[in-house]
């Protein structure tokens, strides 16, 4: 064990880079968006890079990394890099080869080519069903619904500025949904189940009953176990408890479902950052390819679309025609779950006469 | 031959015109990957269940590491033995995932060996995920990845994997040298990010200037955010090409067909309304500017960040649990970056001392400031109060006044006071 | 000879342009007034003490009605006798506060010869109020007040005497009969207002339209506020005029030589932008409108709100004792409002019965739906969601459902759940 | 007590009307402000009613009382009102009374005219040391030191827009100053001092205990007395037990003194309302002319007329330029006061990098 390394941190940043992007690193002058997924970066010593962007579905085999870096051999001397968003790029370096990888790229077919500027670009997404032990909807499957439908504004500069769509597979957030213009977030709705038969040998009782933000967690003896009860009334489907405690799960088939926010935003660009706001406080779990949620998330984009002005976000949109207006343009129903009840419940009421027909 | 599960409805997410994962996963069943094929198995059966069939983790790991690895082992183990174990290893990614063919290639070399074969490129935190490994495994996969110059990324009561957007490396607006500092700040505190040791998760971010590319500020409880002091830099040749209609607006961004109209998509979109266009001049009163970005995104060939630059840090943002969501709040207005970064790191050390004292268990660090004040955050990380730290002053009148603000201090004697005032 | 105190301090304030409450009681004191020469003695103590001198009010009234007197003592009744007593006795004005010389008089003189003479016109929530009164001369005053045709109005936790602008009486903006429902809920609720039986307090405030001149969207409990629903109304030829430069801006607000911009001043600040001025005709996209008032405001002899009036009801507005301050929250979009005003007492008796089952003591009804929701409120006074009820849907994802919302309810078997998935 | 009369609400508002608005209630068509404190409305009918807007003191004797009857009378047959802010307005029907009462009201000197427009009209405030239990402060000593400093403004049309000044003389704000362009309000800074020896006498203690909402009030037992104690770092002051127990007063000379509020409205024309928010968090008491906080609020008034456009309110001049920059151009200080720690806070910090150097 004398020679094993540990805290070695990852390969340093410039290891890969392509000579001109170590040439010019800090001198680019401008980009220009050539078309749909191609990107021009000018340098002040007037070196150019190209990068191809294509959509990828980020839950991969080896097998697809492996299809990448052919590309990348053959067209980019093997460099290609991941964006934010889970698109591959793949960087040219030499004019000559653009169109010839984008011909390859169209044959293979498994890797699409847009996700720039004005368009939808692919959906920062969590695990789903494929690795996680909490989530109330599967993540892969609906990313590909929804983006087989989207799939024309993808490629295409079409939508009124970006539109960020994220999914997150539980109220966790991994996908960080709440600063989305389209956020998918999977949502329980039935208090968490409990096994009073091995809550005790499974979980820390205090830690289990500390774990519940609105204190709906009290201690409970249950046929002689050492277990806890859950104030239904008080849950509101966190899963934080089951969080701490497996013996608490909340998973149900017909509890859990999608719930779709909008209007979020994280650049500082003209509007300070929003958060997401609600929109579809449930659509039942569809697969394999939820219609509803796709069917939903297209009336926002197209009433976006329809009612937007050019590099207006979607909130941004929302804000300045006014909810009562979102809400009618986009046909979705407004609710009493609509009306924030949380901490903060109170800044969100109207409290003016300024409001539309 | 290679197993195979039915699987009638992820069969349904082979078409369309959106790459899918279901055949990709297929061919790699194919090839005789077990875990690949019952990984699909037990998807399949999700999809029937509409619940899905992962248990908690448990504690697996690697040695002398505290994260790196998410513990997950299936709950219908003897339908799909072969994801029986299904651990994350989390392969800290180079910071703005860069990568060469020969690279990668020798890490997913070891990852088809002692692995699924499958990822996720990337995590929502910005890891090479590698999806599937049985605990035996692990030390080997360990030891393999280090000898190659790979480590884990963070999980845990740690310091997360921080990331960064590809700043200057691509991007003419990179006010600082967001991929320099994320490794920086990565090699730096590999302990924090390898021994769980503090409240809860903590997560860097380094964005190359306030378009916040990789979300820094919705996503990291301390946001490194480039932008710059002096004025916006401006090209009055591109600005006279933009007028002419000679670029396309915004980069390019809605087709080489869009052009600029200064006034109405520049000017009068300038949240601080500090742009003049009289058909000729661009002028800009960079006092009033917030330094949003919007005029520069509108016409990248015209108008630049300018040379006094630095980063904003703000702090705190996270996911909703369990206080609701927060995103991070300017607690530095400005600060140098330029390696090695030690203005910036002692900063991050006050904070850090701060909340490892004061955070409550599970209680991210944005959590503990709702908790204890933005005022007490600030004067622990010693950082003048400042406008710059509010959206608004208060508006309630819930002042708090420590004994030694008030003259004679608190301790009064109710005789003295019944001395001027009958009962 | 009258009684005087020195008040070198208080002397300080006969000086300036503005009207010196100082110098007008002194006058008052001089005419024999114990209570006035008083006040100013006691009122100096306090500005040598800087601390006040009155006692807490222990419980003063007039037979039968629980509020409408304010006790009051003074704690330095040995040096100041005349204001040993000093009670409010508050009396309901009439709305909007219109006088005759020959009816006020008449009720100057009651307070003349049984109180001390001092007045606030008015108090801040409206009432006339007479200002230190011994206990003995409350019955009395009640009596002579009320055979002349007033009567008293609220304090405790009652209904608080209504108040409303001047209305239809003397404004061209006023969408409602203020007055009228001010008088009438005053009238139809004269036990609530009288008899506090309630968790706390609860205001009616009425303005005629957006412009809230009674500011009872800051200051009431229940703000019934005018608005209209079709279109505002243009009169061309006086557009033209505005145009033109021959009426002053802003009614002349701002001087008569102010002129108006049309463009400038009027469509540039719409806050919805849905004005159109091309220099001959004014165009207004009613649907996008949200009423605010600002376009009649600058041109109040061109436009006038639509004829399909109604109010807007907002609730829950109070000071910050505990929560912090609250303004009124939309609770009925648009209700019309016609005498006898049925509808909106309707509502007004619903939301009452919630308060009161559902408040706790001292507690504003702004407070209780702070704590149990506005949904539930909404609910409770039977108003269906809508989106006009909030500045913003929710951001937290912490939705409660309701056993019967989720299909199959909330009541599970943990051995079914576990036949699905191993432990 | 058989004819003793109950119940029989205030005189009805019509009765004390001039004629001209029993014929034109409902009727008028426009207003035009002929000079400060002059207002003219005409009606659909062509009849007309002048308007004469004088400031008060609010806090007057009937002798005060009587010289406005007189002025009615000899102007406008006896009719007159008083405004929402105080003031007092005599209603001429007579256009040639016009000039002559206005020559009466210079004369009589204590009825300034103003208060329309674009001025600072009066100040709307409370009962102060005249006739409170709970103040901080005076009221109409601080009303007049303020007004006799800014007389220029209250008859005359200098401001950007209307500036509404309140004033409430402790946290109970019955001036509600809470939506004021300029808020002036009394603040105790000590915790109550607690008379242990009476205090289970005149009160009640749970009620006393539950009065707190900070629940920094406990039980003790001090000297054999039952009792309660306070927490002094939990203490913010506002007053609420003493409300409910005299036994904890709170005021104190040197504690006790003023804070200024600035930005908010309650008119919903252009913005939506708004909350005043803090200016500077204490004054120490000055009387009898409150010199600093005098100065202060023309600070603060200077401040917005050099700034603002025209119809501008003050708070939303701070908006457009930001509080960075009001803090700037006020020459007033930004402390740690500043920065909410209530239950909102979270929602008043700045989560974004656009701010002004
Ligand atoms: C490659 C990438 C960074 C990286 O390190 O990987 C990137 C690259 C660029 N971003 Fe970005 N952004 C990237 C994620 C983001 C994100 C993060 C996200 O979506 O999760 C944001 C914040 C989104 C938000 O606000 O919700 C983001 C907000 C922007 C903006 C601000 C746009 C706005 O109006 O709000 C700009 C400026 C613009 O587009 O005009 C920008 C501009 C750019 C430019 C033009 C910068 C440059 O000069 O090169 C780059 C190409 C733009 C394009 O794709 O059209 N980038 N950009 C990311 C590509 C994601 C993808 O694959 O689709
Ligand atoms: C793998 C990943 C999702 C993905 O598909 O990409 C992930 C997966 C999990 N996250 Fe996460 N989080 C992942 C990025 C995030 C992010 C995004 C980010 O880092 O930018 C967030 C939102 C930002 C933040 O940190 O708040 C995030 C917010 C959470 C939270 C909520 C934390 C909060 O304070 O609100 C939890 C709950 C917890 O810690 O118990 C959580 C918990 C988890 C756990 C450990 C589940 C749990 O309850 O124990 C998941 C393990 C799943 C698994 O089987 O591997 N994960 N998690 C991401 C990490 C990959 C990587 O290392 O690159
Ligand atoms: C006389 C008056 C002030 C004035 O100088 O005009 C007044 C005086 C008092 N108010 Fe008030 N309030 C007066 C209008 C208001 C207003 C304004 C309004 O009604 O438009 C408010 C703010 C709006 C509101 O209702 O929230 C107001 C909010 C309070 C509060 C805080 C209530 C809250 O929920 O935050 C208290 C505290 C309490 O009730 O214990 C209070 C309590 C008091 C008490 C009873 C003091 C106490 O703690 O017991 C004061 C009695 C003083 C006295 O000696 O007469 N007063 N009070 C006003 C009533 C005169 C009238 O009837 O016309
Ligand atoms: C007489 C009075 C109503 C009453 O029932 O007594 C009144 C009367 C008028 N108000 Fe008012 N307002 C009166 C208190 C208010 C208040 C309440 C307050 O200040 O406490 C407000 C809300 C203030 C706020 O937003 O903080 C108020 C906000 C307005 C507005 C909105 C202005 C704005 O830009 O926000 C207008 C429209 C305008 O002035 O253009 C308005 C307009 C008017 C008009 C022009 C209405 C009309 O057509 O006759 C009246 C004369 C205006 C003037 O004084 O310049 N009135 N007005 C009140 C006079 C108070 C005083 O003596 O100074
Ligand atoms: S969002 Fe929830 S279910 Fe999805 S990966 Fe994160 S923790 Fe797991
Ligand atoms: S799901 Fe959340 S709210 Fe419900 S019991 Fe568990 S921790 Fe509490
Ligand atoms: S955050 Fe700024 S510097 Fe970084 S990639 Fe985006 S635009 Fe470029
Ligand atoms: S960066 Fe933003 S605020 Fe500054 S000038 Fe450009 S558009 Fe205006
Ligand atoms: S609130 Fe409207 S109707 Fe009432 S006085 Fe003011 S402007 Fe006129
Ligand atoms: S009332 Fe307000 S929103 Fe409506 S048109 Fe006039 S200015 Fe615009
Ligand atoms: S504000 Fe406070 S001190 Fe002033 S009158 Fe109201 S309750 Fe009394
Ligand atoms: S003043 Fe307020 S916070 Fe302080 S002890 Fe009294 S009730 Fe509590």
């Amino acid at each position: 064990m004398a020679e094993r390394l540990t805290d070695i941190g990852p390969p340093k940043y410039d290891l890969f880079w392509p000579q001109v992007i170590k040439d010019n690193a800090g001198k680019w002058l401008y980009h220009d968006i050539l078309e749909p997924g191609v990107l021009l970066h000018v340098s002040e010593t007037g070196a150019k890079i190209w990068s191809v962007r294509c959509g990828t579905t980020r839950l991969m085999t080896t097998m697809m990394v492996e299809d990448i870096c052919k590309l990348a051999d053959q067209f980019c001397d093997g460099h290609f890099r991941f964006t934010t968003r889970n698109n591959v790029e793949f960087l040219v370096v030499d004019e000559s080869k653009l169109e010839p990888l984008k011909k390859a790229l169209k044959a293979a077919g498994n890797l699409p080519i847009g996700g720039t500027g004005a368009s939808i670009t692919n959906i920062v997404h969590t695990q789903g069903w494929v690795h996680c032990h909490t989530p109330a909807i599967d993540a892969s499957g609906v990313v590909k619904a929804v983006m087989d439908d989207l799939f024309e504004y993808f490629g295409s500069h079409k939508m009124p500025a970006q539109v960020r769509i994220s999914l997150a597979c539980c109220l966790n957030m991994c996908g960080a949904v709440h600063c989305s213009d389209i956020a998918i977030l999977g949502v329980h709705r039935k208090p968490p189940v409990i096994e009073h038969t091995h809550l005790d040998k499974m979980c820390e009782i205090p830690t289990t009953i500390a774990s519940c933000p609105t204190a709906a967690i009290k201690p409970a003896k249950v046929d002689d176990f050492k277990s806890v009860a859950v104030n239904a009334d008080r849950c509101m489907f966190c899963g934080n408890c089951y969080t701490m405690c497996p013996a608490m799960p909340l998973a149900d088939a017909d509890g859990d479902g999608i719930a779709l926010w909008v209007g979020g935003k994280v650049s500082n660009s003209k509007s300070m950052p929003k958060f997401s706001k609600l929109a579809v406080p449930f659509i039942p779990n569809e697969p394999p390819r939820w219609p509803t949620t796709v069917k939903m998330v297209r009336q926002i984009v197209e009433a976006y679309v329809a009612g937007a002005n050019r590099y207006e976000r979607l909130g941004e949109w929302a804000e300045r025609i006014g909810w009562e207006r979102f809400f009618e343009k986009t046909g979705l129903e407004f609710t009493h779950h609509h009306i924030d009840d949380y901490r903060f419940a109170a800044t969100t009421w109207r409290t003016s006469t300024q409001f539309k027909w | 031959m290679a197993k195979k599960h039915q699987t009638p409805m992820l069969d349904e997410l082979e078409k369309g015109p959106w790459p899918s994962f279901v055949t990709d996963i297929k061919r790699m069943a194919e090839t005789g990957k077990d875990a690949c094929a019952d990984l699909l198995g037990q998807l399949e059966l999700s999809y029937k269940d509409k619940e899905g069939h992962w248990k908690h983790g448990g504690i697996v790991g690697v040695l002398g590491y505290g994260g790196g690895v998410i513990g997950r082992y299936s709950d219908v183990p003897d339908l799909f033995p072969g994801v029986e174990h299904f651990h994350t290893v989390r392969v800290n990614q180079p910071a703005a995932k860069y990568y060469h063919s020969e690279s990668i290639r020798k890490i997913m070399d070891i990852w088809n060996r002692r692995g699924s074969g499958m990822l996720n490129m990337h995590g929502s935190t910005g890891d090479i995920i590698m999806l599937g490994a049985f605990t035996d495994e692990l030390e080997n996969i360990f030891a393999e990845l280090t000898s190659l110059g790979w480590d884990l990324g963070g999980s845990g009561s740690a310091l997360r994997t921080p990331s960064s957007c590809l700043g200057q490396s691509r991007c003419e607006f990179a006010c600082i040298n967001a991929e320099d500092i994320c490794y920086d700040l990565t090699q730096s505190y590999q302990d924090e990010l390898h021994r769980p040791a503090w409240p809860y998760k903590f997560k860097f971010k380094v964005d190359g200037c306030p378009n916040c590319c990789v979300a820094s500020l919705a996503r990291s409880d301390c946001a490194i955010i480039g932008t710059w002091r002096d004025d916006i830099r401006i090209d009055k040749a591109a600005v006279a090409a933009y007028a002419a209609g000679e670029f396309a607006a915004n980069g390019g961004a809605h087709g080489q067909d869009v052009k600029l109209d200064i006034q109405k998509d520049v000017c009068d979109l300038c949240p601080t309304q500090c742009m003049a266009w009289d058909g000729k001049t661009l002028s800009i009163n960079n006092k009033e500017c917030t330094r949003c970005m919007h005029c520069i995104n509108m016409m990248p060939r015209a108008l630049r960040p300018g040379k006094d630059t630095g980063a904003s840090i703000l702090v705190g943002a996270k996911a909703p649990i369990l206080d609701g969501a927060q995103m991070g709040s300017v607690i530095v207005p400005f600060i140098k970056m330029e390696p090695p970064y030690e203005e910036f790191k002692e900063f991050v050390e006050k904070m850090w001392e701060w909340w490892d004292e004061n955070g409550k268990n599970r209680e991210r660090i944005g959590e503990t400031i709702q908790r204890l004040g933005l005022g007490t955050f600030l004067a622990a990380v010693e950082v003048e109060p400042d406008p710059r730290h509010v959206k608004e002053p208060r508006s309630n009148p819930y002042v708090f006044y420590k004994e030694d603000e008030v003259p004679g201090g608190f301790d009064r004697k109710i005789e003295d006071y019944r001395k001027r005032h009958a009962r």
